[in-house]
């Protein structure tokens, strides 16, 4: 069983006897994992191995067949609006629309996530990326950076305890990636949790995390709960 | 969460979802003058293929309205789903706490006031090349006002079963226009028969009745079209 | 036997109703095999292949 | 509910159907012979409409079956959406194109039967309409079919329209039926032929029956194509392949 750190800090999601399927090939079957609250679970594997379908079916997005799925002791179900008030999931695509401008975008998403209704903490967040000046500006305006600060503005403003993030720095520059590492350390902070699908894990200063390995053969056992510098070794080194 | 928080955000989403995409259609009002352009050219071709006698004209005039409308209907589906299907908003819709049939719903009806609304406001200017008077026109808009919603609810269904695939513009009317018989029956029916001076009270109540039946039916069916898509 | 064939002079109707449905039958009945036959090649291609592979 | 895995699963069901469909194929033919006999030969002449009637021995049962085949698939696709058994999506598809068939069957000989009868091919009858509005359902439930790649996303999509085409089959139906008494009066509606002498009716049946069996036997035969398109990887067939091929049997 996968062990977690120890169980003082609160059981964040567990997960057993998850099943996907992709058209005629099985992805991920029989596959337990626990990620404590206020930790991050690095899914790594080579492309084709089920990590984006792992996050889509955690997310409730794609239909997948698990025998439990516990957040916080309580057992849970995917598609229920109990399940979704808890999560954020941040895909491949924008999520914005190119005819709204910035400030609009991210009203509408917050409004869209439960997210803080006050324009301050939007502006803040705004100033915070850099976009404060073209807030008022069509995102079709935008450079291609400063629409994928837009997205981390987005995620930066959700509350939401259950981050499910699929491939995040994917195409972002140096600047949008310390970005993306200081949202995602402050939401760990805050006790939040995560899991992130990636082929080059993210540099967490000192937030705990685990490492879940998809080969083509299936998931293995997830690594046990070590520091992150050790996880980063082993996941470069285990990419095949 | 308590039944009344479920209506909250149900009726949130609606809100929600009805004030978004007006504003994006009010951003791309190219979108909604095509649809109007396309009703104006479907409608004016019949008397030029059918000739100008204004006895031929009067009788199919309602149903060359309403079959031009129910066309124009069609041709708009695809704004309804496809861009946020797209760019992936749909897909932050689906996580929405807000029930997603809420949020659905009001998209339908953005869609409705975006299309159905303008198709009645023009209906009296082509009225007039049928020669249909006032009254015929009014009973006409009447039967519109009822049955275009219907065409948006079942049109959502449908534009959310074909998301992603190519070339969705004839699958779109083949699946529709079968299930689109009813409203233009009993739509035209009443026109018909307040021309022959019947009383048109039989038609607009069933009208009403597939309006009540779609409202409450179509908004879940689209929900889990769009589910299915997104799987 | 002919005048059995001539339907009480309705022939063309009877018989051009019948011959159609015989037809329709036979194509969908033969149209059934060819789609099996190719499918069964198909799969024992890859299963070829599969071992092979 | 452990049961309905196992046998609703399409590699237990594939030699099940293809033990079954000969015997519904050979039952279509038996019966079809003795219909025909008893339609084309023992039946008497009509005596209003001459022998021109005899085409409601194939006309009726193809209507009959039309309607049937869609019911039949609708409820597949209620069994698929809630139980999720991939073989009930399958049987849904494979009716499909016999459905299509004696839809189109049902309005040919309809139209030939109205010409001697009515000197016209085409009627706007009530039921003759509605027949040829289902067959554009069934063209659409097939076009969205083939129009979507992934199986599993085509039988979703596919059995929601299916399921939406069935609820609004009676409401077309009876506003078609309004729409045509409206605009013509009572016209003499197809099968309200003056009472049946009890030998046609038999005939009808038993050509009735005989669409039926077919129908079965067409559709189990079209279930294992499918089920051997969808699962060309699986080893269950690659065994199947394999002791035929030593046998040399076609499979």
């Amino acid at each position: 069983m996968a062990a977690s750190i120890d169980a003082g800090i609160g059981a964040g999601l567990e997960v057993r006897g998850m099943h996907c399927e992709r058209g005629q090939r099985v992805l991920i079957d029989a596959l337990d994992f626990d990620v404590p609250a206020g930790s991050v679970l690095t899914v790594v594997g080579p492309n084709g191995s089920g990590k984006t379908t792992l996050l889509r079916a955690l997310a409730g997005l794609t239909q997948a067949r698990v025998r439990r799925v516990a957040w916080r002791r309580v057992p849970i179900a995917l598609r229920s609006a109990a399940w979704r008030a808890q999560l954020a999931y941040v895909g491949h695509q924008p999520g914005h629309k190119d005819e709204l401008t910035a400030a609009e975008n991210l009203e509408l998403a917050c409004v869209l996530q439960g997210g803080p209704a006050e324009p301050a903490d939007r502006s803040r967040v705004l100033d915070e990326m850099g976009l404060a000046a073209r807030s008022q500006l069509q995102v079709k305006r935008l450079s291609q950076g400063q629409k994928q600060r837009l997205a981390l503005a987005r995620l930066a403003l959700s509350q939401r305890s259950l981050w499910l993030l699929d491939e995040p720095a994917a195409a972002l520059d140096v600047q949008a990636r310390d970005l993306l590492a200081t949202i995602v350390a402050r939401h760990i902070a805050r006790g939040g949790t995560a899991l992130i699908a990636t082929h080059d894990p993210i540099d967490l200063p000192g937030a705990r995390s685990a490492q879940l390995c998809l080969g083509l053969a299936g998931a293995l056992p997830p690594a046990a709960m070590h520091a992150p510098a050790e996880v980063l070794a082993a996941a470069r080194s285990d990419v095949r | 969460m308590s039944a009344d928080a479920v209506h909250a955000g149900a009726w949130a989403g609606l809100v929600w979802a009805l004030r978004r995409d007006l504003r994006l259609a009010a951003r791309s009002a190219a979108e909604v003058l095509v649809v109007l352009g396309f009703f104006f050219v479907a409608v004016t071709l019949f008397p030029l293929g059918v000739g100008p006698d204004p006895r031929v004209l009067r009788l199919i005039g309602a149903g060359v309205i309403w079959v031009c409308a129910m066309l124009a209907c069609l041709m708009s589906l695809a704004r309804l789903f496809a861009a946020d299907f797209a760019d992936g908003t749909l897909e932050q819709m689906l996580l929405s706490e807000m029930p997603f049939g809420a949020i659905v719903c009001g998209k339908i009806g953005a869609h409705w006031l975006t299309t159905g609304w303008p198709l009645m406001l023009c209906t009296p200017l082509v009225g007039v090349q049928f020669g249909l008077d006032v009254t015929e026109v009014g009973v006409l808009l009447l039967t519109l006002a009822l049955g275009t919603p219907v065409l948006s609810l079942i049109g959502g269904i449908m534009a959310a079963l074909t998301l992603g695939l190519r070339g969705t513009g004839a699958l779109l009317a083949l699946l529709l226009l079968p299930l689109y018989v009813p409203v233009l029956i009993f739509g035209v029916g009443a026109v018909d028969a307040y021309s022959a001076g019947l009383g048109i009270e039989g038609q607009l109540s069933i009208l009403g009745a597939e309006l009540i039946v779609a409202l409450v039916g179509a908004p879940l069916a689209a929900a889990a079209a769009v589910r299915i898509a997104i799987d | 036997m002919t005048e059995w064939l001539a339907m009480g002079g309705y022939a063309g109707y009877v018989w051009g109703s019948y011959s159609v449905c015989a037809a329709a039958i036979a194509i969908e009945l033969w149209r059934l095999r060819v789609r099996r036959l190719g499918a069964l090649r198909a799969a024992r291609i890859e299963a070829e292949a599969g071992i092979a592979g | 509910m452990a049961w309905i895995y196992r046998y609703a699963s399409p590699a237990t069901f594939y030699p099940v159907a293809g033990v079954l469909a000969p015997w519904f194929m050979a039952a279509a033919a038996l019966l079809a012979g003795l219909g025909l006999y008893i339609g084309l030969i023992a039946a008497p002449t009509d005596f209003q409409q001459g022998d021109a009637y005899r085409i409601i021995y194939v006309h009726v049962p193809a209507a009959w079956m039309s309607m049937l085949i869609y019911i039949v698939m609708a409820i597949y696709a209620v069994l698929y959406l809630t139980f999720n058994t991939r073989l009930s999506a399958m049987m849904m598809n494979a009716l499909a194109p016999t459905g299509a068939m004696f839809t189109f069957l049902a309005l040919w000989t309809g139209a030939l039967w109205g010409r001697p009868t009515w000197g016209t091919y085409w009627v706007w009858d009530a039921r003759l309409t509605s027949e040829l509005i289902l067959l554009f359902l069934y063209f659409g439930f097939m076009a969205l079919n083939a129009a979507i790649e992934d199986a599993r996303r085509a039988d979703k999509a596919a059995a929601l329209v299916a399921i939406v085409g069935v609820v609004n089959v009676p409401i077309i139906y009876f506003s078609v039926q309004w729409w045509n008494t409206l605009h013509q009066g009572a016209s003499v509606s197809m099968t309200a032929s003056p009472k049946m002498a009890s030998i046609m009716l038999s005939g009808m049946l038993v050509m009735g029956l005989a669409a039926w069996m077919y129908a079965i036997g067409a559709a189990l035969k079209r279930v294992q194509t499918i089920i051997v398109e969808r699962e060309v990887g699986a080893d269950w067939l690659r065994r199947h392949l394999g002791d035929n091929a030593q046998v040399g049997r076609v499979a």
